[in-house]
């Protein structure tokens, strides 16, 4: 049996790279996709904790999250949609028109 | 108590009425002078001070009946704080009977006098309004020195103290808009603020040296405090020593002694009574009283009191030199005044303590007489001049601008001849010359005589020293009358001069009078000593000494020959108008320096008066606003705390300023800023950048702890 | 597994009623016509208080439901308390002033509920799965919120607001993760327990801290702060003012249950980290607010600050003895400023003119003349949020210091007090524009908006008066 | 409740009642307000006089005590708990006094915006006699920081042209010393078992001390944050800069309250908390206290004369004043504390004179340079001869008020035990000749010498009759406690011994 420790390196490697993507990334469905990535790699960590307690909380945790991102997404994409009526584009290094 | 016993036997329940009288007098004429006439308010005024008189008269019967025993009169409780336990109480006994005599005689004297000469000077200077507050003024002054002089403590007497200061600002600055002493705008309210601000170093001396008596001797009351000093005395002499000399300060600031005799020659920027009453009969000399009064603890340190007589007969020398380089009729008297207040501080310098007083009485009476001679010669000069100027220039003489030069009629340059003028006040300043000069048997003969005597026997440095003193005394008197009575007018003024009217002059007579008879108080033969004997229940250990030929001999010897130089240089060939002085051109550069005051006035200034006022404006423009205020607080503190602001402001918008936030984080931050701007980022990331960066740290912490 | 019970709805009631009424206000919107959506504020207005009622006749109910998932005690009921009151408050200043920029409709009240509930929930959650939960419950209708107006930078201040709170969440979601791999379980009470029971600290320590990341990116912390004074900004004012209030005690009362509850026995490296995110969020917050020109993002700025104020009292948590008192003053504090926080958000909304003119503090010059009422509760709000006498926001930093000290953080204290005097700057500089400089400025005057500023100064001087009951509740709210 | 009808409180709340009447009166009717105010003010002022009636003057304990369990939950036990006693009544009077006085002077010189003008005042009031009152630390805490508000609108909305910078130097110096002396309250009240009460406090504090439960450390530090706080208000040199900014800028009536009460509650605060809660560091610290008092005294009357401003003038001798009271109160013995206490309401007297009397010839000029003037003793005699009184009182003329302050103050200072040399005091006396030397100054070159510009270029009038009873209880008291101070003293007596009597010296 593979031993939790692997899965949740991979994990973390995949929240790594989701948070610099969110740093990095211009497109804003890029940035969703980088925080998806986020969540997900926090469900893989639920999943193998989960088998390694023997409980279905993780899995259960897992299913939630799942769908509030489903919900988020929702959102996520009206937002987007707007911004890119008013601005043609979705690059979110032109949203700063708030500073200071 | 004794005291109720004591008291029902004599009239010692009006002693309140000694500051009440003038009181009820100054608030009549303060509120209602306005509305009364100038007669009615000369009258309440001297009735004022002429019921001090009366008291006074009533307190020295008393006290007499009771063979000069000391009465305190308690009036009501003042200041009860901690160990500090004063009350207003009055004190009667022979020295302050003494006091009040001479100060309310020679005061009601002169209130009478002035109601003639204010008459005129009020219109000589065009402000007649003025006349009810110059009342008010001097019964002011009456009430602050009977406080001085009939106090109890020295907190009482420093009360008076203070309050003839202020009488002295405020009859000083009379003529506050006016310059009467020289050609500087503001010459008069200088006069006046120099008068009070160099009596206050002196009376900072007096303030420190009460401190050091209560923490010493435990009270400010006299008897309690002299009761104490003898014991103290033998624990911690140095005390004492300290107590006389810080003493010796404020008796410098009142009674004008070297080195705080400067605000006394330009006292007398004040009218002519003022200078009088106040800037030479009585306040001047309440430091001799300090002194008198203090006899008890002075006697216990003989260093002290030699250094109390050392700068009375330095004084008494200066200042009489300077008298004889001197113009002004009243700057002359002036000198005079510090000189002859240097006798008697070294007279109770000397332990003289009576010598001391007697002086102190019949320079009351004879200086008085000089400076109120010297108003009514003043006057008449200005009625000389009005009348003059009358045709002349209708309007307007002081109006300075339209006047290249202002006429001074107190200059004795401009005299000359006024005893045709103005016989009665001729005959009664001679009077009054003779015995400042002292000559026999005028009164100045005789108290002179006690103090030489005096100190002749104890310290032979201080007998040369007045002995000079006298000799100078004698030639600038005779200078003057030279100068002012003598001769041919030198002036138009001079020349229609006319005799002052008889409210003025009557009140010369009774003083020309006591100048002569004054010396009766105290003959030096025995049977005679009546003052000693007087003044002996109160000071204790007083002498009587006996006439003595050759100190007498001396000093009537160098008084006539001092008036027969005097002659011989300004009566023999009369100065002329416009004529230098005939001293200068033996004397030299001396004869300069007598004539600019040695010169004092301008060190004073460029030592003490100029660095303070540099100093003053240092802190306050360099120090306060520069320092303080625009750099410590706007500067530093305000504008450190808005660039803070900005700087912190700025990083969060400009992107570079982030980087170089970031920078200095390290190589991991150099790494992912430098990676970040590569990546042309945009503010939502570095919004989560910030967020990451937070995470790192904390994690960072957790991990590496 | 057992059958929920009426106990386990009791626990939630407040909560239930809140989705209910948003549930049937749904539906209903439909049948109420353009124009005329005031309404439906009326309707949420009720459930609200419906909701208000049941929640004040918990206060002193206790109990646990749905096996541990969410709980009810004192904390719950003061914390569901100043919610729902926050809720009524924002009611009343959206009523008129979503139809003045003309984004009335009927969902602006029914999101506002959804939020609201999950705020609430947030307040009564004993699982990290209904703190996750309510999160996402409160954070989503903000996100659209925000949005609402559909001007530019609405539209903006929601993109940015999403994003990095969607950010946010994920930190949330892998620190709980995090927790659950440390202790196998994610219900608060059983992590304490686990954790005494040989649980591997540091990584429960990491999923803490990540937790902590995302609640401190709801509440403003510093550094997690930097959408706080754009969203602000660009949000409708109405939508500031809930948000401000809302999302800060939500994610504090969150905080508070979850490290007190489940996380006390990593209280000493965990003090530490509070202390600089505390001392952090105070220095930044005030010292950038001073030289703010926009009244809301100098609001903004000065909300991150008050967060930094709370987190002050909330150091010391790990401290049984201080720890009552720490979080009852922070309790206190929040309940302080958010009645400030209304009453000035009032103010802005009062004085703000269409097409976002009215919010620079140099629009406020001479309002004092021309509005002396709305001037005088205005520097009311201000000195309140200064903490200055005689306001309730004064008692509440008296308590918040006091519970630094307490617990034995001088230095945090005087940091929070050093930037006491600092605020000064920000907030009396609307004072001296208003009372001492001159001007023309215009403000709205609506019923309910005149009558939200007027409760809330009274409230704010009143309380300050007379602080007792508040701070009994907010005593007996304490965890224990 | 009935806490709520006793003597204290009403003296400390009933300018709220002119503050609750004033909000219902129209603007417009200007004289209607004032005349609210003056009424609720001089009924203030009656109803101190009450409170003062039933005071006794032989007991040194707190009195007339108001006292209500103000907050009480689990372990916090604030009161609200007014009291006065022979240390703070005297301040009380003065406050209340000066405060009909200061709207007295305000009517005419306010014309704008007087409806607010006398509500800010009158909540002023409320706020100072509070902090006189006030037994329990939270309690005056609140007072304290309360008054900084209405004074700041005061300055900031009818001071002069610098307002702005002046109004918020003054909040901003003043908040600055007094979050540290919150700390130390907080701190205090922690440590003695969550009690801010003072009488409590001082039962506790000794075996505190003594268990080493705050050490001797922790009793310096708590001592200066308080002392920070107090001495900025006071102020002592070198912490004086916001006062000419504060006090030029300031209206006139703001003047005379912000040197006659405000700068007292800084000297009072050292006499009510510093020194009996701290008895320990007070000793040690007094040299230091005395050498800062020295300094300022000192220092501020040399920039005083430096002055081209007249206001200016008066507010650094301000600095110099209270110099004198800093170092009576740490002479810590009866001489000096006596003197200190009376030396405060001496300042407030005749400082408050002098800026009234500048104020009612600034509202004809419109200058305050010193340059602009000259000579007006003939224009006004009436405003002379008061400013003569004024000048001569703050000098300390011997049988006006301030001698005897100042006398007793130096006395006390010259051979106290706590600053054990009697250099501070010698120097300190030099003092009364620097102050001779910058109020001369003033008098002369306002009332003396040639005609000024303002004489020129104005129609002076002399004071009016309401000018003139606007002075009078000043120039009374001026003369009162010159010639008749027993009474003071004796109200000060027994508490002064109190305070002393438990200090270790």
């Amino acid at each position: 049996m593979v031993s939790v420790n692997y899965y949740v390196a991979l994990s973390a490697i995949l929240f790594s790279i989701g948070a610099l993507g969110v740093l990095s990334r211009r497109n804003t469905l890029i940035v969703f996709m980088s925080i998806e990535l986020m969540l997900n790699a926090a469900n893989l960590a639920f999943v193998a904790y989960a088998r390694t307690y023997d409980t279905f909380s993780g899995q259960i945790f897992a299913f939630f999250v799942i769908a509030i991102a489903a919900a988020e997404v929702a959102i996520g994409l009206a937002l987007v949609v707007e911004i890119y009526k008013s601005r043609n584009n979705v690059n979110i290094d032109d949203v700063n028109s708030l500073h200071g | 108590m004794h005291l109720s016993e004591t008291m029902n036997s004599g009239f010692y329940y009006l002693a309140p009425l000694l500051v009440f009288a003038p009181l009820v007098g100054l608030l009549i004429n303060g509120f209602f002078g306005k509305y009364l006439s100038e007669k009615v308010v000369g009258a309440i005024a001297s009735l004022a001070s002429g019921t001090t008189f009366l008291v006074a008269v009533l307190l020295a019967h008393s006290t007499a009946l009771n063979h000069g025993q000391v009465v305190q009169v308690p009036f009501a409780a003042w200041i009860h704080a901690g160990g500090l336990q004063l009350d207003w109480t009055f004190r009667v006994d022979t020295l302050s009977t003494t006091m009040m005599l001479v100060v309310s005689g020679v005061g009601t004297l002169i209130h009478i006098y002035a109601i003639g000469y204010m008459h005129e000077d009020v219109r000589f200077k065009h402000d007649e309004a003025r006349f009810s507050r110059f009342f008010v003024f001097l019964n002011l002054f009456i009430l602050s020195m009977m406080i001085l002089v009939s106090g109890d403590s020295y907190l009482m007497l420093f009360v008076g103290w203070e309050g003839v200061g202020l009488c002295s600002f405020l009859l000083i600055g009379f003529w506050y808009e006016l310059d009467l002493l020289s050609l500087p705008s503001w010459s008069n309210s200088n006069a006046a603020k120099k008068a009070f601000i160099t009596s206050r170093i002196g009376d900072v001396g007096f303030l420190i040296a009460m401190f050091l008596t209560f923490w010493h001797f435990g009270s400010l009351q006299f008897d309690a405090a002299f009761q104490a000093a003898p014991s103290v005395a033998q624990v911690s002499p140095g005390a004492i020593t300290a107590i006389t000399l810080f003493m010796l300060l404020g008796v410098a600031g009142k009674s004008a002694q070297i080195p705080l005799y400067v605000w006394l020659p330009d006292a007398m920027a004040g009218p002519t009574p003022v200078s009088a009453l106040i800037h030479a009969a009585t306040m001047v000399t309440a430091g001799i009283y300090l002194i008198a009064r203090s006899a008890p603890v002075y006697s216990l340190v003989p260093q002290a009191q030699y250094i109390v007589a050392l700068v009375g007969a330095a004084t008494a020398l200066f200042a009489a030199t300077i008298a004889v380089g001197q113009y002004d009729i009243k700057k002359v008297l002036a000198y005079s005044t510090i000189s002859q207040l240097g006798f008697m501080v070294a007279a109770v310098g000397s332990g003289a303590f009576v010598a001391g007083m007697f002086h102190l009485i019949t320079h009351a009476f004879f200086k008085a007489l000089l400076f109120l001679s010297a108003g009514s010669v003043i006057l008449g000069i200005e009625r000389g001049h009005h009348t003059h100027a009358h045709h002349a220039e209708p309007k307007g003489k002081k109006k300075k601008e339209e006047h290249a030069e202002v006429f001074d009629p107190g200059d004795m340059r401009n005299m000359g001849g006024l005893r045709k003028t103005m016989p009665t006040t001729f005959w009664v300043y001679v009077v009054g010359t003779l015995a400042l000069a002292g000559i026999v048997p005028f009164s100045g003969f005789w108290s002179k005589d006690e103090i030489l005597l005096e100190t002749s026997l104890h310290y032979p440095l201080i007998y040369w020293l007045l002995t000079a003193a006298a000799f100078f005394t004698a030639f600038y008197m005779g200078r003057q009358i030279w100068l002012v009575f003598f001769g041919e007018p030198r002036s138009d003024a001079a020349k229609h001069s006319q005799e002052s009217p008889p409210v003025m002059t009557i009140p010369l007579i009774v003083l020309a009078a006591l100048s002569l008879l004054g010396g009766a108080l105290n003959l030096p033969f025995s049977g005679f000593h009546n003052l000693t004997h007087w003044l002996s229940s109160t000071i204790s250990g007083v002498e009587s000494l006996p006439f003595n030929w050759g100190v007498a001999g001396m000093s009537t010897l160098l008084a006539v020959l001092a008036l027969v130089v005097s002659w011989f240089l300004y009566g023999r060939n009369p100065l002329k108008e416009k004529q230098i002085d005939p001293l200068k051109k033996p004397l030299g550069w001396a004869f300069t320096g007598m004539e600019n005051k040695w010169f004092v006035d301008e060190l004073y200034r460029a030592v003490v008066i100029g660095p303070y006022e540099r100093l003053a404006a240092f802190l306050a423009d360099a120090v306060d606003w520069k320092f303080w205020h625009d750099f410590v607080h706007d500067t530093l503190i305000v504008g450190g705390f808005n660039g803070l602001t900005k700087t912190l402001l700025d990083r969060n918008v400009d992107q570079r300023g982030i980087d170089a936030f970031f920078n200095s984080w390290g190589a991991f931050a150099e790494w992912l800023s430098a990676n970040l701007r590569k990546a042309q980022n945009g503010f939502i990331r570095t919004y989560a950048l910030a967020t990451l960066l937070g995470v790192v740290l904390i994690l960072g912490y957790l991990i590496l702890k | 597994m057992t059958q929920p019970t009426y106990t386990d709805f009791y626990t939630i009631i407040p909560f239930l009623i809140l989705i209910a009424s948003a549930c049937l206000l749904l539906v209903a919107e439909l049948f109420i016509p353009k124009g005329r959506k005031g309404v439906v504020a009326f309707l949420s207005a009720l459930g609200i208080a419906a909701a208000l009622g049941f929640a004040l006749t918990q206060i002193g109910a206790s109990g646990v439901g749905f096996s541990g998932m969410t709980k009810l005690d004192g904390f719950s009921a003061y914390a569901n308390i100043l919610l729902l009151i926050s809720g009524l408050l924002s009611i009343a200043l959206a009523y008129g002033y979503i139809k003045r920029i003309g984004a009335e409709r009927g969902e602006y009240y029914i999101l506002l509920l959804f939020s609201l509930a999950g705020m609430m929930l947030m307040a009564q959650a004993g699982d990290l799965i209904v703190v996750f939960i309510a999160l996402e419950l409160l954070s989503i209708p903000l996100y659209v919120l925000s949005a609402i107006s559909r001007k530019a930078k609405a539209e903006e201040a929601g993109i940015k607001y999403f994003l990095l709170g969607a950010f946010a969440s994920g930190f949330i979601v892998y620190g709980t993760a995090l927790v659950f791999g440390a202790t196998g379980t994610t219900n608060l009470s059983a992590i304490v327990a686990k954790a005494a029971d040989g649980a591997n600290l540091g990584l429960l320590a990491i999923g803490a801290a990540l937790i902590l990341v995302g609640l401190g990116y709801k509440f403003a912390a510093v550094p997690f702060h930097m959408w706080t004074p754009d969203v602000y900004e660009g949000a409708p004012t109405s939508v500031t003012a809930f948000m401000a209030a809302g999302a800060k005690i939500a994610g504090l009362v969150a905080l508070f249950r979850v490290f007190v509850t489940a996380f006390q026995p990593l209280a000493a490296d965990m003090t530490n980290v509070f202390w600089a995110l505390s001392a952090v969020t105070m220095i930044v917050g005030n010292l950038i607010a001073v030289t703010q020109t926009n009244v809301k993002r100098m609001l903004a700025y000065s909300a991150i600050a008050h967060a930094g104020y709370i987190l002050m009292a909330f150091v010391p948590y790990g401290n049984p003895q201080v720890a009552a008192t720490a979080i009852a003053a922070g309790l206190f504090h929040l309940a302080a400023y958010v009645i400030a926080n209304f009453g000035s958000w009032g103010v802005v909304i009062a004085l703000e003119k269409a097409e976002g003119k009215g919010l620079e503090i140099a629009d406020y010059a001479g309002l004092s003349k021309k509005h002396p009422a709305l001037a005088l509760a205005m520097t009311v709000f201000m000195i309140s949020l200064f903490g200055f006498p005689p306001t309730v926001g004064m008692v509440g930093k008296f308590y918040l210091f006091r519970s630094a000290l307490e617990g034995g953080f001088p230095g945090l204290a005087v940091i929070g007090v050093i930037m006491s005097l600092v605020s000064a700057f920000y907030y009396l500089r609307i004072v001296v524009n208003m009372y001492m400089k001159d001007g023309d400025p215009e403000a709205e005057r609506e019923p309910w908006l005149n009558f939200t500023i007027g409760l809330t100064a009274i409230a704010t001087v009143v309380l300050g008066l007379i602080p007792q009951y508040l701070f009994l509740l907010a005593y007996n709210a304490t965890l224990r | 409740m009935e806490f709520l009808l006793q003597p204290l409180t009403l003296v400390t709340f009933f300018p709220l009642l002119g503050v609750f009447v004033i909000a219902f009166i129209n603007a417009e009717k200007k004289d209607a307000i004032r005349w609210t105010a003056l009424i609720t003010a001089l009924a203030t002022l009656l109803i101190s006089f009450w409170a003062f009636a039933q005071f006794d003057k032989t007991n040194p304990n707190l009195q007339l005590e108001a006292k209500y369990a103000w907050i009480r939950v689990a372990d916090w036990n604030i009161y609200y708990y007014l009291a006065v006693d022979g240390l703070s009544i005297l301040l009380v009077l003065l406050t209340t006094l000066l405060s009909a006085i200061s709207i007295l002077s305000a009517w005419s010189a306010v014309q704008e915006r007087v409806k607010e003008f006398m509500i800010f005042f009158l909540l002023l009031e409320v706020g100072m006699t509070g902090v006189f009152l006030a037994q329990d630390l939270f309690l005056f805490y609140i007072f304290w920081e309360f008054t900084l508000v209405p004074m700041y609108f005061i300055i900031g909305i009818w001071g002069g042209p610098r307002r702005i910078y002046s109004a918020l130097k003054f909040f901003l110096y003043t908040m600055a010393g007094s979050i540290l002396m919150l700390l130390a309250i907080i701190y205090l009240g922690v440590q003695a078992q969550n009690t801010f009460n003072v009488p409590e406090l001082l039962a506790r504090l000794p075996q505190l001390y003594a268990s080493g439960q705050i050490s001797p450390t922790a009793q310096m530090l708590l001592f200066v944050a308080f002392a920070l706080s107090f001495a900025i208000k006071v102020p002592m040199w070198p912490l004086h800069s916001w006062l000419p900014d504060a006090h030029v800028e300031a209206p006139t009536a703001g003047s005379v309250i912000l040197a006659g009460v405000l700068l007292k509650m800084g000297t009072y605060g050292f006499l009510r908390f510093n020194i009996p809660l701290f008895p320990n560091a007070t000793i040690q610290a007094a040299p230091w206290m005395a050498l800062l008092a020295t300094i300022g005294i000192l220092y501020g009357a040399a920039v005083s004369y430096a002055q081209a401003d007249i206001k200016k003038l008066v507010a650094y001798s301000s600095v110099s004043h209270l110099g004198f009271v800093m170092l009576g109160l740490f002479a810590l013995n009866a001489e000096g504390v006596s003197g200190a206490i009376l030396q405060m309401v001496n300042h407030g007297l005749s400082t408050g004179a002098l800026f009234l009397l500048i104020g009612m010839v600034y509202e004809q000029t419109h200058t305050r340079q010193f340059s602009d003037y000259g000579g007006l003793w003939k224009a006004m005699p009436i405003f002379a001869v008061m400013m003569l009184i004024a000048v001569f009182s703050s000098m300390g003329l011997p049988g006006l008020n301030g001698f005897v302050g100042e006398f007793t103050i130096l006395l006390g200072a010259f051979g106290s035990k706590a600053i054990a040399s009697p250099w501070y005091a010698g120097f300190s006396t030099l003092g009364v000749i620097l102050a001779a030397v910058y109020l001369l100054y003033l008098f002369q070159k306002m009332f003396l010498g040639p005609d000024g510009k303002v004489i020129t270029e104005h129609k002076l009038k002399d004071l009016n009759w309401r000018e003139i009873v606007t002075m009078i209880p000043l120039v009374v008291f001026i003369f009162w406690i010159g010639l008749y101070p027993k009474p003071f003293f004796d109200i000060l007596a027994p508490a002064v011994e109190k305070l002393l009597s438990a200090l270790p010296l």
